[in-house]
């Protein structure tokens, strides 16, 4: 049986006595000698890292980010913490579960001829609302009221863009 | 932050289960009795729930180390998959298995994703393990 | 009521296959020369058949024990998987392993839902063996 | 003909990994230092790219040995495995080991249908080791 070692120390299984911690950003690489306090602590090598007081053998390795999955490094990876990684810009996080440790970043949806009734951010898509003015809503598209010509103005696109519908068509055509 | 999973409970008596050679059982982890490397190993059989409300879209299962050294616990194995299953009559097993090194007192546990997916009913579905090289 | 789904036969000899320290194979199975604990592992691909008429749900692949201490096969470890696979051509490998104590005598076998279902055309596929601890 | 499959990268001394008893790592391989038999295992998660162009259909892993005493590379342990996965965002992790006869010298690698799709991020979620029996 291991006795208890007194508060903020570590029983070293090597040294069969209690040690003090190592801060965060080393690692214990010599344990101390009786008297507890004179540990050896090494700072973790580049890609590693200990974000809390220890006297670990080693340093963790630092996760990376998925480009592949258009992640972007909120924060690097230094010696006391690990990287931290979220969305490139116009992307949101789309998680595998609610802990979300493993997530892809899919792109914000544009809302095409719509309001935007909550904007696109790291956690959550565009949410879109109801059909910009002088757009009429069509099936699940908003439409611009100047592309609609009367044989195909229906009852929401005259409600919407009114009778003369096809104002402002001008002289639209391909260049 | 560390790992928040639900930890598994396993049987170290009966059947095929046993400890030996002061490797232990105690509160859920194996509880490693000298320092060294051992092949640590985990399968969980996960099955979809008959009335199951919501659709699962993916399970996890992770072999994690508690040790005196730091006051994290640090993932050692994790096998995650994503589910296209219909309907709540599923199964699917993660299996793992890798060599680590430990300490003598480092405690081991398996973490999943959600308990009541998994398969507990039988021994031989659902297992976990190590010894020492 | 016993375990009756088919068993797998094996090569021991030929390509990466081999038996030594008197564990042997007779009769489709693998026989315990002592008494010990055994790390048991086994691969089995699966996959679909081209002209498969009926569709596959789902694929088992059990490592059974038999002993002269028990009149009944024992099932030592099981992996079993639900496809929702369209068309036939799929693929679907299950890999299986952990310790388990044996007794010199026994005997140990690999078990599947369905035999025509087994990738058995490359040893690195399908595959079986176990090392005394 | 031989295997030329993208062959995967690893760590070999931050974190999880080690090597030692001179087991060693170099060029993309673990290179045996002595003959005999080894239990040799590894997985790969692999994860769907969000806006992959083409659908995935299937992935592969591969254990593979080159040795001095043959020119073509070996495949020791192959894990392959159809895909159904409707949208990108999936995870398939592949687990393979077993116990393979190697002579000194030997090199092993792991190789991989499509080195775009391996989840490399995390440390215990794709992994590869040997250990001597």
């Amino acid at each position: 049986a291991r006795p208890r070692c007194p508060a903020g120390m570590n029983w070293i299984q090597g040294a069969r006595w209690c040690c003090t911690p190592c801060p965060a950003g080393t690692f214990l690489s010599q344990p101390c000698s009786s008297h507890g306090n004179d540990s050896v602590c090494t700072p973790c090598p580049a890609g590693t890292f200990r974000a809390q007081p220890n006297t670990s053998p080693k340093c963790q390795a630092c996760y990376e980010c998925d480009h592949q999955a258009f992640q972007s490094v909120l924060s690097n990876c230094s010696a006391t913490s690990n990287v931290a990684c979220g969305c490139e810009p116009g992307r949101f996080r789309d998680c595998l579960d609610e802990r979300c440790s493993d997530f892809s970043c899919r792109q914000c949806q544009p809302c095409p001829g719509r309001l935007i009734r909550q904007p696109c951010t790291e956690a959550q898509d565009t949410l879109c609302g109801g059909c910009k003015p002088d757009f009429y809503d069509e099936g699940s598209e908003c439409r611009p009221c100047g592309t609609s010509t009367p044989e195909t103005c229906g009852k929401e696109c005259q409600r919407v863009c009114g009778s003369g519908s096809g104002r402002g068509a001008g002289a639209v055509g391909l260049r | 932050v560390g790992n928040h999973l639900p930890i598994l409970q396993w049987e170290d008596k009966r059947g095929l289960a046993f400890t030996k050679n002061n490797l232990s059982y105690s509160s859920n982890a194996l509880v490693i009795p000298v320092s060294g490397d051992y092949y640590v190993y985990a399968q969980v059989t996960f099955r979809g729930l008959i009335e199951g409300h919501s659709k699962t879209n993916s399970v996890t299962e992770i072999i994690t180390k508690v040790t005196d050294s730091y006051p994290e616990p640090t993932k050692l194995l994790t096998g995650t998959k994503t589910l296209r299953e219909e309907g709540n009559s599923w199964f699917q097993p993660i299996y793992l298995g890798a060599v680590v090194s430990l300490e003598a007192g480092d405690r081991l546990m398996v973490n999943v994703s959600d308990i009541k997916l998994v398969d507990y009913t039988k021994e031989h579905k659902t297992f976990f393990g190590a010894f020492l090289l």
